[in-house]
């Protein structure tokens, strides 16, 4: 199959969205022109769909995001790029106050898609790394993805825009063009609510998501070398989480290592390790471990960021700890 | 605290505060009887909810919106079927003009599955009902704001000839979404009319400690939008303006700002006592109620009969007695459901 | 000792700090003038402390709180009230972003306290019913607490305000008026950091915060007549977590319960059951377990309340089957 | 897009964009040539650093102020050594007048120990340093401004004479918490200046994608705050300017928006060709270069010789070359402590 870049197989999936429905449109800061947003994840799509359906917003995340809330319950399925995820934050009230709450308050739909390029170990400090997907994952009413390689990307881009409510898309910039794979051409939609073993394994089960799925696989090789033979489960959704996956995986190989780039405090990864130590205790035969980025905003200076983020080696170290138990 | 001056010179403030007599349409006696007829169900549903709220008959708490119902009404008023209205809390008139009973109102303030939000949300929030082209509340102030303008903008995308219509308060121009969505509509042209409405108070807060001058018009102006203030406590002259502006936008004309000068009557919720209101100022605005009036000058003009006002109002009477009964009649929603809603 | 309410041992707190420091001011909506707040804590300060220390701000929470953070750099301790907790999402950038980082990257320090109103059973609704200490306790650089009853309320908050870090303080208004206890007179300070048990027991752990706190030790009671002893643990911090305490009682009792009115899901409920299936796996005799909200926005109708919300009744329920398992 | 419009007529804009001639006070030859002195120094910084990048001799990304050193410089000049600034990203030459080195600028850029961040925030981001009264840049536009009117208001608190200055972009001012901070600047007569940098650029997007008129500083007079507009390219009348305003608040005339018009002549970030931007703007701003204009200006008026304005550009090479050694040669940070200094 051909091989595309995680950036491009999302591009891919937008232009194959827009191609689609007329009421798919684009909207954010630099996302029109020629220019085609910061990481040019929208390049050409303004030539090809007009200025209307890709426009270009004045900085003002809180109400470019409510604009799309307005244009959502109307029928229309606005793809909504933040420059990063870490300026999400800006636009906080009109995810969790209003789109988040709308169709539970009086039945009316809010099919829109936030892209959010986030995550880090590119050096680019506490302001241009953030994983906040925690925030979202926490709130009722939302859904939230993370794919984890370019096949999903694409697939998770479609199923949410299809998806009738508000879904956040955290796309792994680390990946964008650092990892490459197959992509289906035409319609390839991936279930919105499913993980994925992406990895069989029955020593212990590494569930991940994101651009950590690409370390827990090169770990997993690492300790397939050693014998220890990882399972990986990708979770894909964050939100609804599919723990059916999760708990069917640990019940076969009794041990749980989660991974995230976020800060591990109060992370997704806490949800995850916390139904398995309530829904599996039985099968347990050593404690959930987690790694997760440190208690820290995401320091700038590779020393610094290194230490502060989780990767391969350091998933090595954990699952062997968590085997030899 | 200084006396705010108006910073934009008189020129400004005449440009935007009169109009030519000329472009005034006619309104026909019987439309201005509906006007009055809405103003009164209006007015009467909020007297029963406070009585109600105030004997103990309520759940949770609710907001009065006496002294506004010719902005409420006249808003409603102006769109066609067709056009979206995303009203505040004190805008009781437009939900029923707009066709929502007073029974699902009572509904939803009483919590029952029969209230458009089926008891998910509070009082006079979450009241939407798309098939009513009524966005329900948000309480985060002023989300109702940019998702209006969404609206609109999803008009202008589709090349409908329709509009989008919203209220804030005067505490609402304060805060950033304001400024962001004012910006963005004068940016993108939106079919989009925004009433300000200015009730003097932001909770137990006045105007002057909220802003230096109270050029609310001006500095919408100030972003290349239509703006203009109106009187908010007279219903003709509120239809008036908000017609013009809603027909302005439709036809391609923009975006406007209605600044409604009008009074918050009562406390910023049931439980408030307003006691940081000035008497003297809730007296002057008294001798300007809205429906008293509105009522005088139908009188006055030989537009409607005594005896036809009176029979309004015994209809109001009726219509609201009923709609509690009705309401208070309703089941509460399931337990068991509780988590039905939350996707689509 | 005298009683004072909730509501009033907050009030009192406030007046003490601004009383011993000059630099402590409290601002917000509504805050000043005779009016004092939409519950009345900060009734009668102005008048006592003048309206420079008792600011009524517009409505704008990201810039009221953003003006604090720079009067915090300056040495200044403001106390800032957001209306209902709900509406801190509004001025989540000035938190998050700001203020959770400054002293992280460049050195100054924040000391401002955020009170906010928090949690629901009364009837409410989805706007000011909310409980979001999640999301502030994922983010690294802010202190998290959440007084239980009037003494700490007023020992956490003079605390809070000495603390030279940003510190979120979650009042629980369903005590305000409800819950009456001894409060020391003139200084009292709890410290931030520290958890406390606040009923002893041997057959399980409930580890609960915040309103729960009320639900936990009825609950406590019921199960002390059917010879189930539950120990109980106030967190009252929830960043920094002191998580020695909550071990401890777990690695006695064998058995632990979480309990929080905020969404269960990605909750701080989530983090302490996940440390302590990691750290006191080897201690566990049944599967940690957790109440909380459930994964929707809060409900208004009395029915649909009660579904949502953990409370004492539920807390027996689940502590019998944490205990007969 | 239709061409924007002054919305707010003639009499305004004329008030708000001419000052008396006699106010105007006299500069030493002496502190023109320091103005000079520290734009030659700044632009040094920048050209070095951009060629550093371009070589991979950088660490992830960084912006270029180049256009902006008149603004960066008269603005910090203005300052008393009380006074606190939180400038941008743009504004190097802020960071140098106040007392920070050149080689702990570099420090920073390259995530060292010795940077004022400590190698914890990026590129020019987190550069603060309370001893020298400056405020680090947070990357969420404009964070710094509602953070700067509170120092300003820790000042009025205090009854400190002193005074606050931060800056944001054009992009900076379609946001809310613009809105909210200018209003609230007003409502507190808060000791507060802010520049608007002008550049005609957010990132990509142009004025005209931005807003609908361009009127920065009529909108900010709507809020009665005392505003102007300026050459951002002159760097002495931004001096004049920038101190009245600083004056201005300080003797408790209130809060001040100066708009500064200039061109961001680079792209937004280093990775950024700016291909978006038409060669004829870069070439109309090219031509009005802040140093060459300064430099021919300082030598027509025969405020200083060439040899003296020589030796400067020699030293500021020499400056910068030696800092540049110095952040390279510096330590990065002990992983160790990444976990130090959350908590003070
Ligand atoms: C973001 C936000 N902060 C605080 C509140 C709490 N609150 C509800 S209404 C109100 C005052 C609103 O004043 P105004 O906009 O003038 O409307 P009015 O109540 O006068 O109709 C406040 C502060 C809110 N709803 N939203
Ligand atoms: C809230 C927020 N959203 C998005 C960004 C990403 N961003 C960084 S700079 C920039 C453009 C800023 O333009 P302007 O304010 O004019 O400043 P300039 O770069 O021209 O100096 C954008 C969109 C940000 N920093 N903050
Ligand atoms: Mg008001
Ligand atoms: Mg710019």
């Amino acid at each position: 199959m051909r091989q595309l870049t995680y950036l491009q197989a999302i591009s891919e999936g937008i232009a194959h969205e827009m191609e689609r429905d007329p009421d798919v449109l684009v909207l954010g800061e630099d996302v029109g022109g020629e220019f085609g947003g910061a990481f040019k994840v929208t390049k050409g799509l303004a030539a090809r769909f007009g200025d209307q359906r890709v426009l270009n917003t004045p900085l003002a995340e809180q109400s470019f995001i409510g604009m799309a809330n307005g244009m959502a319950i109307m029928g229309l399925r606005p793809i909504i790029e933040v420059q990063f995820a870490d300026f999400i934050s800006t636009g906080f009230d009109s995810i969790v106050q209003s789109a988040a709450t709308i169709h539970y308050r009086f039945g009316a739909q809010v099919p829109w898609v936030i892209r959010a390029p986030s995550d880090g170990g590119i050096r680019s400090g506490p302001f241009h790394s953030q994983n906040p997907e925690a925030w979202f994952v926490h709130t009722p009413g939302l859904k939230v993805v993370a794919p984890s390689n370019p096949a999903n990307a694409k697939g998770l881009l479609c199923s949410a825009v299809r998806d009738p409510n508000p879904v956040v898309y955290f796309e792994a910039k680390p990946l964008y063009r650092s990892l490459r794979g197959p992509v289906p051409e035409g319609e390839h939609l991936t279930p919105i609510g499913e993980a994925e073993v992406v990895r069989e394994g029955h020593h212990l089960t590494i569930v991940a998501y994101g651009a950590q799925v690409t370390q827990a696989l090169s770990a997993a090789v690492t300790l397939g070398a050693e014998g220890i033979e990882a399972e990986v489960v990708d979770l894909r959704t964050l939100k609804p989480l599919d723990f059916d996956t999760v708990a069917d995986s640990v019940t076969r190989t009794s041990r749980l290592l989660v991974v995230h780039s976020a800060n591990r405090m109060v992370g997704v990864g806490a949800e995850v390790a916390a139904r398995v130590a309530e829904e599996c205790f039985d099968w347990l035969d050593a404690p959930v471990t987690r790694l997760g980025g440190l208690d820290t905003p995401v320091p700038f200076s590779p020393p610094l960021e290194d230490a502060y983020r989780p990767d391969a080696p350091k998933i090595v170290a954990a699952a062997r700890r968590l085997v030899a138990y | 605290m200084t006396t705010p001056q108006n910073p934009l010179g008189t020129e400004l403030h005449k440009a935007l505060f009169s109009k030519p007599e000329s472009d005034v349409p006619a309104l026909t006696n019987r439309f201005r009887v509906d006007l009055y007829r809405w103003m009164c169900l209006t007015r009467t549903l909020d007297d029963t909810m406070v009585t109600m709220w105030k004997q103990g008959r309520g759940l949770g708490g609710t907001f009065s919106g006496r002294g506004h119902e010719a902005i409420s009404v006249a808003m409603a008023m102006a769109l066609e079927p067709d056009d979206v209205i995303a009203p505040m809390h004190r805008d009781v008139g437009s939900y029923l003009v707009r066709g929502m009973t007073p029974a699902r109102v009572f509904g939803n303030l009483l919590g029952r599955e029969t209230g458009p939000s089926g008891g998910r949300d509070a009082n006079l929030h979450g009241m939407g009902d798309l098939s009513l082209g009524i966005v329900g509340y948000v309480s985060h102030i002023p989300q109702q704001l940019p998702l209006s303008l969404g609206v609109a903008m999803s008009f202008k995308y589709r090349g409908e000839p329709r509009v989008a219509l919203t209220v804030c308060g005067d505490g609402g121009t304060t805060t950033g979404p304001y400024h962001e969505s004012l910006n963005m509509a004068a940016l993108y042209q939106a079919p989009l009319v925004l009433i300000v409405e200015n009730n003097k108070y932001a909770y137990s807060t006045p105007l002057h400690q909220q802003m230096a001058t109270f050029a609310i018009a001006e500095r919408a102006a100030g972003y290349g939008l239509n703006a203009v203030s109106e009187d908010g406590n007279d219903v003709e002259a509120m239809y008036l303006c908000v017609k013009a502006a809603v027909e302005r936008a439709r036809e391609g004309g923009g975006a406007s700002v209605i600044e409604a000068r009008t009074m918050r009557m009562l406390g910023h919720a049931i439980h408030d006592g307003a006691e940081y209101v000035p008497k003297e100022l809730l007296e002057k605005w008294e001798a300007r109620d809205p429906l008293v009036l509105y009522r005088r000058r139908l009188l006055q003009e030989g537009r409607a009969k005594p005896a036809q006002l009176e029979e309004i109002e015994a209809w109001a009477q009726a219509e609201i007695e009923q709609a509690v009964a009705e309401a208070e009649a309703a089941p509460f929603p399931d337990p068991g459901t509780v988590t039905d809603r939350v996707y689509a």
